[in-house]
C-alpha cells in the first residue's frame, strides 16, 4: 500500500523515519527491543565501572571516572526517551529488565577485579561499542540515529581516557603494568564476543540490513575491531591474549582467534559470572527508591491540586 | 595557618564527595543518579582546587593526591556531619540540604575573601552550591510533603543529622588571625542565614527542625566518629598499596 | 608447588574468619556472639598455621603476617565461597554449613598426608571443625523446620550460596604429583560425603539442595568476587599504611 | 525478725548469701541494678574494641582480640545468670537496656579511632574495671562473686595484653608512638570518671558499703588506679596527659587532676560522642536477630509436641 511504499522509499533513500511517520510493525518492534537492550546495558554498564569509584587511586581520575558513570546514566535517558518515541514506556522497559525478560550486553557480566580494569573497560569494551554504534548514527530511525551521535561522541571520549589510563600503568611501576595486562587478558575475549555470534549463526540481521538499522555483519564489525586494536595495543606496549594475532600483508587485516562463542550462550543465557549480582543491585536500588519515587508522585499530585483550587 | 583553614575546607569536599559517589547506580532513578554524580563532581572538583591551593600554602611539595591519599585519619579536618554514612535516601538528601546550604553561605561570603585564590574558587563554587541547595529543596518538598511514609523517614533523618550540623558553625580552630586578615569567614556569622534557608525549607515541606540540643564535635580537630576509618580504608587503600606511583 | 597447595587452604580459613568476625556483637543473641566468634578463632587459627607452614615451604622468608596483610587479590587462592558477603543469619549458617562441612571432610582425609606438619594441623583441626558442622547443622534445623519466615530466608540463602558449593570439588589446580605423592587430597573425592551430610541436614530441616547447575569459580587461579577487593581493603589498610612496622 | 538477723550476721561475718536465702528487698533491688549494669557493660562493651576485628593489623593480634570481645560476652552471660538468681530474666533486663532503663558503662560512649584505642582499652579501662572489681569478689552475694572471681581473672589477662600492645606502639615507629599517644591522651580521664563521682557526691555508698557489695570508696578506689597506672605508664614510656601528676613521697600516692565530671555528667545522660550509635547497635542486631529467635522458639516448641507424641 502507499504507507508502506513512502516508508520504503524513505529508507532507500537514506533519509529518517520519524516517530509520526508510519513504519511496518516488525520495524517499530525490533528497534524497540534494540534501542531498550541498549539503554539496558548502559544502565547496567554503571555497576562494573562504579565498582571502583570509591577507590581510585587519584582525584583526577575519580573524577574522570565520575564524569563517565554519569555520561552513561544519561545515555540511558537518551535511549529510553527514543525507545518511548515508539509507544512504550521507560517504565514497562524497566520492569522488562528487572524480570530478565530484556537482556543487556553480555559484558558487564563480567567482574571488574582490578583499577585496570576500568581502563580496559574504557578501551576495549568502549572501543568495541563504538564499532557496533557509529554505523547506528546513520541508523534510518531518527531519534535513535540523533541518540546515536550525541552517545558515539561520548564514547570516543571515553574509549581515550581508558586508553590514557591503560597508557599511564603500562609505564608505571611492575605491579602498575601486569595489573594493566591482566586486565587485558580478561577483557579481550569477552570484547570479541561483543559483537555477537559469528555471521553464519547470526538471525535478525539481513531484515536489519535492509531497513538500514544494521549495516555491516557481526564478523566486519569484528575485524574492524581488532584491525584497529591490534595497532592500538602496540602503542600501549601491552599484548592481546592471542598468539595467532598476525597482521596479514595480502588482506590488510589482522588474523585472530575466534572468542568461545559457547562461553558467550552460557553468559547470555544468564550463566557469567555477575549476571545474578548486576540484576539483583538494580532489583535492589529500584526496590529501595519506591518509597522515594512514590512520595514524589503524591507530591506533584498534591501541588496539581492545590494549583487547580487556586 | 592559612593552608589549615584551606584544607579543612577541603576535607569537606572530598569527604562530601566520597559519600555521593557511593550512590552510583543505586539512587532512586536514573534522574536522580545524573544528579547525585553531578553535585559529587562539582564538590570534589572544588575540594582539589582547594586541595591544591593548600598544598601551595603550606609550601611542603604535597600535591592535591598526597593530601587526599597519604594523610591519617587525624589529619583529616572535615566536619563530621560530611563523613556520617549516607543512610536512606531521606538521610542523603537531608545531609544535602544542610551541607549545601552551609557550603552556599561560605563561598558566597569567601567571594569577599583577601585571598584572591580563594575568592575566585569561591566565586566559581557559589553558582555550583546554589544548584546543590535547589536539587536538595526540591527532594525535601518532595519527600518532606509528600506520602507518610517518606514524612516518617524524613523526620528520622532530620534526628539524626541534626546534632551534626551544629559543628558547621564552630568558629575556634580559625586562627584568629586569618579572620582579622579577611582571609577566613568566621562559620557563627553563616549560622543565622543558614537556619533561615533551612528553616523555611523545612516548614515548606511541613517538616521542623528538631529539638535536640546535643552537638557532637571534633573533625575540625581531628577527631572523626567510627565510620571515617572505614571510608578512609576504602579511599586511599589503592593509592597507598603502591607507593610513588602514578596513575 | 606444595606451597601453592597449603596457602589456599590457609586463605579458604583466613577469609572466612574475616567474614565471621564482621558477626560480633550483630549475633541474634549472646551465645551465637560467643559460637560465632570461637568458630572464626579456630578458623584463624588453622589458617595461622597452614599460612606459616606455606611460608616455610616457599622459603622466601615470608610469615604469616606477610601473607595475609601484603598479597594483592589476584594472588589469594581461596574458594570464592568464603568472600561472600555475610547477608542475613539464614545465609552465615548456610555457608557455614557449606564451608565448615567441606573443611571437615578436608581435613579428616589430610590426616593422612604425607606432609606431616599437614597431617598434624588437620589432625587437630579436625576435632574443632566437627564442632562447626554440629552449630551450623543444629541452626539449619531451627530455621529450615522453625517459622514459615526462617523457612523461606533459608531457602533464599540455599539459592544464592549453592553455586558456589562446586568450586570445593575442584582438582584442577592442584599439581598433579602433590596428589600422587600423599601430600594433597583429591577435592573430588570429598563431594559425596560431603553432599550426604550436607543433605541429610537440609532433608530434616525439611530444605532441599537447589536445582541449580551454575557452577562460578575461578578463587583457586586468583579470580575473585568483587567484593573481594573490599574486604582485603579493609583488612589489609593499617598493615600497608605502616610499612616495616611491627604490631 | 529473725530472717533479717540471720542475714545481718551472715554478710557481717563475711560468708556468702546464697539465692534461696532471705534478703531485704533494697538489698535484692540494689544487686539486680549493679549486676545488670554491669552485664550491660560487657555487651556495649563489645563495640568499640569489636570495632577493629576486621583491621587489626597482625593475625596474632587479631586472634587475641577476637578472644577477648568473645570473653565479653562470656562475662554478658554469666553476669545475667547471676542477676536471674535474683528473679529477674535476661529478656526482662535486655529490654530495660535497650529502652534506655538502665544504663551501662560510660566509657563505652568514647570511640575507638585508632588502633591503639584497643590497647588504651585494655590498659586503662580494664585496668579502672580490675580495680573496681577485684573487692567485688568478695562480695556478700554468692552468685555475683564468684561470677566476678572469673571475670577478674580475665580482665587482667586482657589487661597486661592492652599493655603489650601499647608497649610494643611505643617502641615502634614514629607514627606508631604517636598513635599510642594519642589513645592515652583521649582514654585517660574518661578511664579515671569510671570510678564515678567523687564520695561527696556518691548515693548508696553507704547501705552498700554495710551490706558488703561496696568496700572502698570511688576516691578510695580512683586513687588505687591512679597509684597503679601512673607508674605503668613510666614503663610504657608514654605520658599522661595531667601536668599535675606527680608522686607524694610523703602520702605513697600519686597526686592527680580530678575529671570533667560535668563532662561525666553529660555522658551519662545520653550526649556522649557515641550514646546513640552504641544503643542503636545493638537495638539493630536485636531486631535484626528476632525472626532467628522466633524460629529457634517454634523449632524447641515442635521438638517438644514431637517427643509428647512419641
Amino acid at each position: 500500500d502507499e504507507l508502506a511504499a513512502y516508508f520504503d522509499a524513505v529508507v532507500g533513500a537514506e533519509a529518517k523515519i520519524e516517530p509520526r511517520d508510519w513504519m511496518p510493525e516488525a520495524y517499530r518492534k525490533g528497534l524497540v527491543r534494540q534501542i531498550a537492550q541498549h539503554a539496558h546495558s548502559e544502565i547496567i554498564g554503571m555497576q562494573p565501572e562504579g565498582n571502583w569509584l570509591t577507590r581510585a587511586p587519584s582525584l583526577a581520575r575519580k573524577a574522570i571516572l565520575l564524569a563517565k558513570v554519569q555520561d552513561e546514566a544519561g545515555h540511558g535517558l537518551y535511549l529510553y526517551a527514543a525507545a518511548e518515541t515508539l509507544g512504550v514506556s521507560r517504565v514497562q522497559l524497566f520492569d522488562k529488565l528487572l524480570s530478565g525478560r530484556q537482556k543487556y550486553s553480555s559484558i558487564f557480566n563480567y567482574p571488574t577485579l582490578s583499577w585496570a580494569d576500568v581502563g580496559a573497560i574504557g578501551w576495549l569494551v568502549d572501543g568495541a561499542a563504538i564499532v557496533n554504534q557509529v554505523p547506528l548514527c546513520r541508523c534510518s530511525y531518527g531519534p535513535y540515529a540523533r541518540a546515536m551521535i550525541r552517545i558515539c561522541k561520548e564514547e570516543s571520549f571515553h574509549q581515550r581516557q581508558g586508553f590514557d589510563l591503560l597508557y599511564t600503568l603500562a609505564r608505571g611501576t611492575d605491579e602498575q603494568r601486569a595489573m594493566a595486562q591482566d586486565a587485558v587478558d580478561r577483557w579481550w575475549y569477552p570484547s570479541l564476543a561483543m559483537f555477537g555470534p559469528p555471521d553464519a549463526d547470526s538471525t535478525h540481521s539481513a531484515q536489519s540490513m535492509a531497513w538500514r538499522i544494521k549495516r555491516f555483519s557481526n564478523d566486519e564489525l569484528r575485524q574492524k575491531f581488532v584491525d584497529m586494536t591490534a595497532q592500538q595495543a602496540g602503542v600501549l606496549g601491552l599484548s592481546l591474549p592471542d598468539e595467532a594475532l598476525a597482521y596479514d600483508q595480502e588482506s590488510g587485516h589482522w588474523r585472530y582467534t575466534q572468542p568461545d562463542f559457547a562461553e558467550l550462550m552460557r553468559v547470555i543465557s544468564g550463566d557469567g559470572p555477575c549476571n545474578r549480582q548486576r540484576i539483583e543491585h538494580r532489583r535492589r536500588a529500584h526496590d529501595d527508591g519506591a518509597w522515594v519515587r512514590d512520595s514524589a508522585a503524591a507530591y506533584a499530585a498534591k501541588q496539581r491540586t492545590r494549583k487547580a483550587a487556586a | 595557618m592559612r593552608s589549615d583553614y584551606v584544607l579543612a575546607l577541603a576535607d569537606d569536599g572530598l569527604i562530601a564527595a566520597q559519600r555521593l559517589a557511593e550512590w552510583t547506580s543505586r539512587a532512586p532513578e536514573l534522574e536522580e543518579d545524573v544528579a547525585l554524580a553531578n553535585i559529587a563532581l562539582d564538590t570534589l572538583g572544588q575540594a582539589r582546587l582547594l586541595l591544591s591551593h593548600a598544598g601551595e600554602l603550606e609550601g611542603a611539595g604535597r600535591d592535591e593526591d598526597d593530601l587526599a591519599y597519604l594523610r591519617d585519619e587525624q589529619d583529616f579536618r572535615n566536619c563530621q556531619l560530611v563523613e556520617l554514612d549516607n543512610g536512606d535516601f531521606a538521610v542523603t538528601i537531608v545531609k544535602l540540604l544542610c551541607f549545601a546550604t552551609y557550603q552556599h553561605e561560605l563561598y558566597a561570603a569567601l567571594r569577599r575573601s583577601t585571598d584572591e585564590r580563594l575568592a575566585a574558587i569561591a566565586a566559581k563554587a557559589v553558582t555550583e552550591t546554589e544548584y546543590h541547595v535547589d536539587h536538595a529543596r526540591l527532594w525535601t518538598l518532595r519527600l518532606g510533603d509528600g506520602t507518610p511514609e517518606a514524612h516518617r523517614r524524613m523526620t528520622d533523618a532530620l534526628a539524626r543529622i541534626w546534632p551534626y550540623t551544629h559543628e558547621l558553625f564552630e568558629a575556634g580552630w580559625i586562627d584568629p588571625e586569618l579572620l582579622a586578615e579577611g582571609v577566613a569567614v568566621d562559620p557563627a556569622t553563616l549560622r543565622e542565614p543558614w537556619l533561615s534557608t533551612v528553616d523555611k525549607t523545612l516548614v515548606e515541606a511541613t517538616l521542623a527542625v528538631p529539638d535536640d540540643d546535643w552537638a557532637p564535635s571534633g573533625g575540625r580537630h581531628g577527631v572523626h566518629t567510627e565510620v571515617m576509618g572505614y571510608l578512609l580504608a576504602e579511599m586511599q587503600y589503592l593509592h597507598r598499596a603502591h607507593p610513588g606511583a602514578t596513575w
